[in-house]
């Protein structure tokens, strides 16, 4: 049977409430699944549909929406094809379902989430040791909330002895002191 | 077999033995590549200090510093990158986006010490051994740019649709045209202080970009309150120190303000300013001329609760900016849509009402609190070469005026224009119009002393002068109008060869044996305009502090040595539309003080 | 080591006496280091000049500027001519190289390095991170200021330095070893706890795993 | 013979001279090799240098007295090699402390600085040092035994345990040596050789690719000075070992020093060209090839 | 004495092995077993990372990688920069080979962006990218050499990166970081006489190269060590994510710069280099061979790269330039395989979120967890450089 791209997200509009698909590219398409079909759907398509490579799971901070959006990027090597699954979680409640038994690296994406954005994946291997951070000790440091510069400034302090000048201000300043 | 192979064959590693090695035999002199980015070198010279190179840095490598010897003047900031190496990656985003090319990088890259504090350094004011090395990097060139140096190109009526009318030259920009206008501005603010009121020009700009057009008119309105106007006729002195215009055509920073405020109907004025309900205090000023710092004083006030009344001489507000400039640069219409918003704020205009005539000085000090004047420079002056009391001499600002007015003005098959000024060009366009209309073609030739590049006129008005058929020929100086049998002839000119002497003071020097004549039915002359003071009596007269010069004195509030009395505008500063509105304002602040001393002290 | 072991407790030694232990405290990186006076005269010159000829440099690649040491071993540049060698091993290298930019986590581990390593040792270090951030100075995970946590003998600048940089860093170094100016270990051991504060402010993990090198 | 103490002062002077010897072939092979890599490599005189810094270093690391004991024992495993062979024929000065059956001491010295190493080295308690030992000593088990077996050989050969009349019996012609009159026994000695000057491809005892250098990792400072001068002695005296039995030794400095280079050579020219076996692969080559070699050797000499 | 005894490739574990799932039996913290921390500071690591091994003898038991010693936050740090800030600190993300870096940060940009960059600034880029294959390849060919205890080959071959790093020099004014491929295109056109200069370094390479396939690919010890060694089972492909070179050398002809052509590759004559055996031999032939490959492209580039011309497309003024709102995914074929950048943007001038996918991250993780296990100790550090992993990559 010849591979249609279109038919597949059809078939994921159709079985797992797939919506807002997009179609970025030809051979890059992006599609919302909701949370609960999310495994289902993606275990759907590395089986039948010959999604078989997992390129990468990421996690995107919709901190005003209060949102965390989860993006399983799959790639179906026969036909060239990627397909972007976006599931969008609650902030304040991230759990997700773990797909480490579909490939062994989800393991190491989702125990980088788990740090990184305090998503939680229970169930996968060894999520809850550190893996890049140690004895960190603020919120998850790629949450937007979180400021890095204001806890660089605060925590390395940078040497002193720098000050810059505005040209603007400067100038108006230089130019017409009594103003 | 193969075996054998994999034993013997490493062995041929050993041929290199008898190779000579490829070291590199001294290699702390070695040079790198020339387009190697080294350390960093800066004209000092070139630099304008305006801080686009910290701007750009991600690394808030880059401080702006004063440097000795370099004083902050217009268009340069007088500061001067300051360098942090413990922050730098050498990644040359600050060469390539540099404003002036000034700031560029050696090759040199041996920098060695035990002393983490020294590794900050201005380039170019601190003797570094690379200050001198040609090689290193530079701004690539072919085509690569990180900002757009070229203007986008602002419509206009063609010469042969426009030389017959008064209607509007310049179209202004579109949206598309507008943004990619102000997407050129790097936002450096270097023209914030050049500017005479000192508007937040980089800041209504990035209002166009975020399409925040009503975020732009208030940014506009806190320094102008004339921006229709400004956004026309402003002399833009921003523009001439644009930091973009070292290297490209400057940002049209007119324009854009024009932008803004031809977008926004003048009846949703009130609601974006937030000028709804202004709150009145008993306070009342009186303010002498609606030209722009009259009317920009009167804004201000009006903001602060001030009643104020406006007297105007003529027939209709505006001052020079209606009297003295064509219509195809100011339509009425934008003039009156500035006007008519201050007056929306109680602002009351009486026209035809002459200071000094139809009221004096005293009764206005005594029915009001403060007097403001804003009388500006209405007499034109006369060159005073032979021939100049002939009747077909005209001064330039009278022709304007009764243009303006409607009045019959006369125009003859050939015009001979004296002046190099923007008044001039007005003049001469002008009449070259009305010679399209009343002759179907133009005859007029505009003479100044000061050559081609010298002329004070803005550029384009030279040329779009040129386009319309006026001839515009530079550098001669009158000598006398040649009067024949009554009837006006022409024009005797000698060659000028400098206008002005080493030290910068006008003092034309000719050269007589070159000589040129240049005939004409009628000569204007626009070579300046005086002031007229006359309304200015008895007392006050006499209690005011004039300069060597015969100009008002005032503080720096614009008040005069009478504390009741301020002036602003050309009578102080010269013709300017945007020195009037900033000394408006800053005359607003200051009667604001007085009025509050004032009422505090009695 | 499982995270129980570092946990403060108590201990019963074979006779039956207790001992309090507080392993974070008592094993790791506490040690306070001893301050040695330079012997005299020409005895300590020569000495100089041996360590300034034969530096050997600790092969921990702790950030970018690794990665231009191997040019640095290898034939264009051949360090080794000037007398600089790699030794794999803390305890028998003299010269610890920052090679830029220190993570927590590495910075951990360069302390414990560099506390292996014998009086005299020296560091130099590498580009604009250890100057004042260089471009990372925003970032929640890296140490601005490397004189904050270990005294250094020269910096050079670059991000990265070029490996001819990095040999005139290391003429500099001999320069200032022979001069009798490479006294970094004595300073260390002589502000210990100021470094030491330092470093406990920014490491808050001090659970140090058993770690062998 | 007389005086003890005369000959003392020869050894020393022998040692002494040995000493600066193995520390200019270190760095003249060290230099050959960069060539080889198509670099100048260190100066000649870096490893004086070296040794010299070693001795400077103010403070050292402390891990009991075997830990100290372990390069003593190591340095004494060189210099009593060398004490115990002839170094220059026929020389009263260089003829050291040979006495007859001194073939088997040496042999015995050959393995006594790796045992005190491996006591010293454990003693620091390094896992790298742990994991270094034990491959050093099942390599050097292993290729003691083909090394065994052509000494064995050479001794069955000249009837002598004796190194001085080993040599002796190889003076003459070329053709004496006992390279050419016991080829066996000389390649199953020369294989062993490489595993004994600890080169590529059995240098995986101090292989700093996994564990880095191995035993002596956690010697610092003058504790590594004594094991770099015995690195310094003891390849000499292997060297002058196998000059003695197989190329009929050496009656001056001169031609002590032709023929040791050329046996350095040797490892080094293997050296360079190959990457290092595993341990486990080195132990089983040792026990093909050149044990096969040696028993040849033993076979052809007794039958 | 059995033919097993001098048998090279038995199968060597005396001990229990690990369950399909990765665990084993025996408890591993008991004390009976030695802790080796391989790293951070250890000469066999590649760059700045740790394996944490178990040995029973001298076999691994368990392995548990360790990385972040080199976590910068970049991801967190592009958040707060403006495109053009990004541009300088994406190739900092895997040192070895800035170019990828830049070139998938900048093509995402683009792509989201819209622009379409010039002829010139295209085939620029591909030989870019060519040249960074071709440096990190002869640096890994050191490596790789220099972990089974060969140093000569290392010396040769960086050498040889050398050379192709002054070729980076003239071009880009960069030695290791070049900083050449910005949004728009790229920043500057070929310096007068590089051809001659590039095709000279090729020919080094080439001669040098060919010294390396006899002293270190004809080698009997280096076959010992290799051969059989580290195999990757086929279905591990898709399992772990694996790609590049590594499952190249498995027989899947697995090359981003077919399957997915960028640049100017459709215009280039080649075809992806694959082996069959996939074990440590075989992945080093295969990268051997795509070296040469490299070598051949840029001769390629070379005819066809035009002189002059425009090299960077008009892109919005950088100091503001706010790319519209979506989503996308740029790679590109880097030398461990494929290398991408996921990109966010929500239409302001500052990225939303960029995600940087490098195949070490899968490779050094989760694949050398599972392959380690069972292995002799000394082969540790051959097989984790036959992998070709990038630690800065992982933890960015």
């Amino acid at each position: 049977m010849e591979f249609q791209i279109d038919q597949v997200i059809g078939n994921l509009n159709e079985l797992f409430g797939g919506k807002d698909h997009h179609r970025q590219r030809k051979g890059l398409d992006f599609i919302t699944i909701p949370k609960e079909q999310a495994v289902a759907a993606i275990t759907y398509l590395s089986n039948p549909e010959g999604f078989k490579h997992l390129v990468l799971l990421t996690a995107v901070d919709w901190l005003e929406q209060g949102q965390f959006q989860l993006t399983y990027l799959l790639n179906n090597p026969d036909n060239k094809q990627d397909l972007g699954i976006r599931v969008l979680i609650p902030r304040d409640q991230a759990v997700m379902d773990s797909i480490h038994d579909l490939w062994g690296q989800a393991a190491t994406y989702q125990r980088e989430l788990r740090e990184m954005f305090g998503i939680h994946f229970p169930g996968s291997p060894r999520v809850d040791q550190p893996f890049i951070l140690e004895g960190w000790d603020g919120p998850p440091p790629y949450r937007r909330d979180f400021d890095t510069k204001k806890y660089a400034e605060e925590t390395y302090f940078p040497r002193p002895g720098r000050s810059s000048n505005d040209p603007t201000e400067y100038m108006k300043h230089q130019l017409y002191p009594d103003e | 077999m193969g075996k054998i192979n994999d034993i013997l064959s490493p062995f041929t590693a050993w041929k290199h033995l008898v190779n000579q090695p490829v070291t590199i035999k001294k290699p702390l002199t070695r040079q790198a590549s020339d387009r190697y980015r080294g350390f960093h070198k800066n004209d000092i010279e070139a630099c304008i200090g305006c801080g686009t190179c910290e701007e750009i840095c991600q690394n808030a490598a880059i401080d702006m510093v004063p440097v000795d010897g370099i004083g902050t003047k217009n268009g340069d900031s007088g500061l001067r990158p300051r360098i942090d190496y413990g922050r730098c990656c050498w990644c040359a985003l600050c060469v390539d986006i540099c404003t002036t090319n000034s700031l560029t990088m050696s090759n040199e890259y041996t920098w060695v010490d035990n002393d983490p504090e020294v590794f900050r350094f201005v380039p170019g004011a601190e003797n570094k051994p690379w200050d001198q090395k040609e090689q290193g990097w530079k701004k690539p060139g072919s085509g690569y740019e990180l900002y757009e140096p070229e203007r986008v190109n602002m419509e206009e009526l063609p010469p042969e649709e426009r030389d017959h009318s008064f209607i509007e030259i310049v179209k202004g920009y579109s949206h598309e045209q507008a943004l990619l206008e102000a997407d050129r501005c790097v936002g450096c603010g270097i023209c914030v202080a050049t500017c005479p009121a000192h508007m937040g020009i980089p800041q209504y700009i990035q209002a166009i970009r975020n399409n925040d057009l009503e975020e732009g008119l208030r940014i506009l309105y806190e320094t102008n309150p004339l921006p229709e106007i400004c956004g026309r006729i402003c002399t833009h002195k921003c523009e001439e120190v644009c930091s973009i215009g070292h290297h490209g055509d400057p940002i049209s920073i007119r324009w854009l303000k024009r932008y803004i405020a031809d977008q926004i109907p003048e009846n949703e004025y009130k609601k974006i300013l937030e000028t709804e309900n202004l709150v009145k205090n008993d306070h009342k000023v009186a303010i002498i001329g609606a030209g722009p710092s009259g009317l920009s004083a009167a804004y201000y006030l009006a903001l602060m609760g001030y009643s104020c009344t406006i007297f105007e001489k003529l027939s209709e507000p505006g001052g020079m900016m209606r009297f003295g400039i064509p219509e195809y640069r100011l339509p009425y219409d934008q003039l009156d849509k500035d006007i008519d918003y201050i007056r929306s704020l109680g602002v009351e205009i009486r026209c035809n009402t002459a200071v000094g005539k139809d009221i004096t000085l005293e009764e206005l000090h005594e029915q009001f609190d403060a007097v403001y004047t804003g009388t500006g420079l209405h007499d034109g002056r006369s060159t005073r070469i032979p021939g100049t009391d002939h009747k077909k001499v005209y001064q330039a600002a009278d022709l304007l005026r009764d243009i303006t007015l409607g009045k019959e003005v006369p125009v003859e098959k050939r015009i001979v224009v004296i002046g190099g000024g923007n008044v001039a060009m007005d003049i001469t366009r002008s009449m070259a119009r009305l010679q399209k209309q009343k002759y179907g073609e133009v005859g007029i030739i505009a003479t100044s002393l000061e050559s081609e590049h010298e002329m004070p006129a803005d550029r384009e008005e030279v040329v779009e002068a040129r386009e319309e058929n006026a001839q515009v020929i530079p550098g001669w100086g009158p000598v006398e109008i040649e009067i024949n049998e009554g009837k006006l002839t022409g024009l005797h000119v000698v060659k000028c060869t400098a206008v002005f002497d080493a030290d910068r003071r006008f003092n034309p020097q000719f050269d007589e044996t070159i000589k040129d004549f240049f005939p004409g039915d009628m000569v204007i002359e626009s070579i300046g305009q005086g002031m007229n003071l006359s309304y200015i009596t008895g007392k006050t007269r006499e209690e005011m502090k004039m300069d060597h010069r015969g100009r008002i004195e005032v503080n720096r509030d614009f008040q005069t040595s009478i504390p009741w009395f301020f002036a602003g505008g050309d009578i102080i500063q010269g013709p300017d539309v945007i020195h009037g509105i900033a000394n408006g304002h800053k005359a607003a602040t200051g009667i604001d003080r007085f009025i509050r001393q004032w009422a505090v002290g009695s | 080591m499982s995270k129980e072991d570092l946990e403060k407790r108590t201990v019963y030694s074979p006779e039956g006496e207790p001992i309090e232990i507080d392993p974070l405290n008592d094993y790791f990186l506490d040690l306070r280091p001893e301050s040695y006076a330079p012997r005299n005269g020409v005895i300590e010159q020569f000495a100089n000049w041996a360590r300034a000829e034969s530096l050997w440099v600790l092969g921990f690649g702790t950030g970018c500027g690794a990665i231009e040491m191997r040019p640095l071993m290898t034939p264009r540049f051949d360090a080794y001519r000037f007398g600089i060698q790699w030794r794999p091993t803390p305890r028998q290298s003299s010269v610890f190289v920052i090679s830029g930019y220190l993570s927590v986590k590495t910075l951990k581990r360069v302390i414990r390095s560099y506390e292996q390593m014998q009086n005299p040792k020296f560091v130099v270090a590498l580009g604009s991170c250890t100057i004042n951030g260089g471009m990372y100075w925003d970032s929640y995970n890296t140490i601005n200021r490397l004189d904050h946590y270990l005294p250094v003998d020269v910096y050079i600048t670059g991000c990265m330095p070029r490996p001819e940089a990095l040999l005139a860093g290391f003429e500099e170094l001999k320069k200032r070893i022979k001069a009798g100016k490479g006294d970094g270990a004595n300073k260390y051991a002589d502000n210990f706890d100021w470094y030491k504060a330092n470093q406990k402010k920014i490491i808050k993990d001090w659970d140090m795993p058993d770690y062998n090198w | 013979m007389e005086n003890i103490w005369i000959k003392i002062g020869y050894a020393l002077l022998t040692i002494f001279i040995v000493l600066n010897y193995g520390l200019l072939l270190q760095g003249l092979f060290r230099k050959i090799g960069a060539r080889v890599g198509r670099r100048h490599g260190i100066r000649i005189w870096q490893p004086w240098v070296d040794i010299i810094k070693n001795y400077t270093f103010r403070s050292r690391i402390y891990h009991g007295v075997m830990y100290y004991l372990g390069p003593v024992f190591r340095l004494t495993g060189g210099i009593g090699l060398l004490l115990f062979l002839p170094v220059i024929y026929g020389s009263e000065m260089f003829s050291n402390f040979s006495f007859t059956g001194d073939l088997m001491l040496v042999l015995y010295f050959q393995f006594f600085g790796v045992l005190g190493m491996a006591l010293g080295a454990g003693e620091s308690g390094h896992p790298y040092s742990a994991i270094g030992v034990s491959r050093g000593l099942s390599q050097v088990t292993a290729f003691e035994l083909p090394l065994t077996l052509g000494v064995l050989a050479i001794g069955l050969q000249y009837h002598t345990l004796n190194i001085n009349e080993i040599v002796a019996a190889q003076q003459g012609s070329i053709l004496n040596w006992t390279f050419f009159t016991n080829p066996f026994a000389a390649a199953a000695m020369l294989l062993s050789f490489l595993g004994a000057m600890g080169r590529s491809p059995f240098d995986v005892v101090l292989a700093p690719q996994e564990i880095p250098i191995g035993p002596p990792t956690e010697f610092n400072s003058s504790l590594l000075g004594v094991l770099q001068l015995n690195r310094a002695i003891f390849p000499v005296a292997k060297l002058i070992l196998f000059m003695n039995l197989l190329f009929g030794g050496a009656t001056n400095w001169g031609e002590l020093i032709i023929k040791t280079f050329f046996i350095y050579f040797w490892s080094v020219f293997v050296g360079i060209a190959f990457p290092r076996f595993r341990v486990d692969q080195s132990v089983r080559w040792f026990l093909s090839i050149p044990l096969i070699l040696g028993v040849i050797a033993i076979i052809l000499i007794k039958f | 004495m059995s033919k097993k005894f001098f048998s090279w490739n038995e199968d060597r574990s005396l001990y229990p092995p690990a369950k399909p799932d990765g665990t084993i039996d025996i408890d591993l913290s008991s004390h009976k077993y030695l802790k080796i921390w391989h790293g951070p500071q250890h000469p066999g690591i590649t760059g700045n990372m740790s394996l944490e091994l178990t040995l029973l003898g001298d076999e691994v038991m368990a392995c548990e990688t360790h990385v972040g010693y080199l976590h910068r936050g970049f991801e967190k740090l592009m958040e707060r920069r403006k495109y053009i800030q990004c541009f300088p600190i994406v190739c900092r993300v895997a040192v070895p080979e800035p170019d990828f870096n830049e070139y998938c940060f900048a093509s995402a940009t683009e792509e989201l962006a819209g622009i379409e960059i010039p002829e010139a600034a295209k085939w620029l880029r591909t030989l870019v990218l060519e040249m960074a294959r071709l440096q990190s390849y002869l640096m890994w060919v050191g490596g790789q050499a220099g972990a089974f205890g060969q140093g000569i080959i290392g010396q040769w071959t960086l050498y040889c990166r050398d050379l192709v790093l002054d070729r980076f020099e003239e071009l880009t004014g960069g030695r290791i970081y070049h900083m050449y491929i910005i949004p728009g295109g790229v920043r500057g056109l070929l310096p007068d006489g590089f051809r001659e200069r590039m095709e000279e370094t090729l020919r080094i390479i080439e001669r040098f190269m060919k010294d390396v396939h006899s002293v270190m690919f004809n080698n009997s010890v280096f076959k010992k060590r290799s051969v059989g060694m580290g195999v990757i089972e086929p279905e591990w492909i898709n399992r772990f994510g694996i790609v590049g070179p590594n499952a190249r050398a498995a027989g899947v002809p697995m090359d981003v710069r077919k399957d997915d052509p960028y640049l100017k590759y459709p215009e280039l004559d080649f075809e992806p280099v694959t082996g069959t055996d996939s074990d440590i031999y075989t992945r080093a032939d295969v990268r051997r061979r795509d070296l040469l490959l490299s070598v051949d492209l840029i001769r390629q580039i070379m005819v066809k790269i035009p002189d002059s011309g425009e090299i960077r497309a008009k892109t919005p003024n950088v100091l503001h330039w706010k790319i519209p709102a979506g989503e996308t995914y740029s790679r590109a074929e880097c030398t461990r395989g494929e290398f991408g950048y996921y990109m966010v943007s929500d239409g302001s001038e500052y990225p939303r979120r960029v995600n940087v996918r490098g195949p070490s991250y899968t490779h050094a993780v989760s694949l050398l967890e599972k392959m380690i296990i069972n292995v002799n100790i000394a082969d540790v550090a051959g097989l984790m450089v036959s992998l070709h992993t990038y630690p800065p990559e992982i933890e960015r």
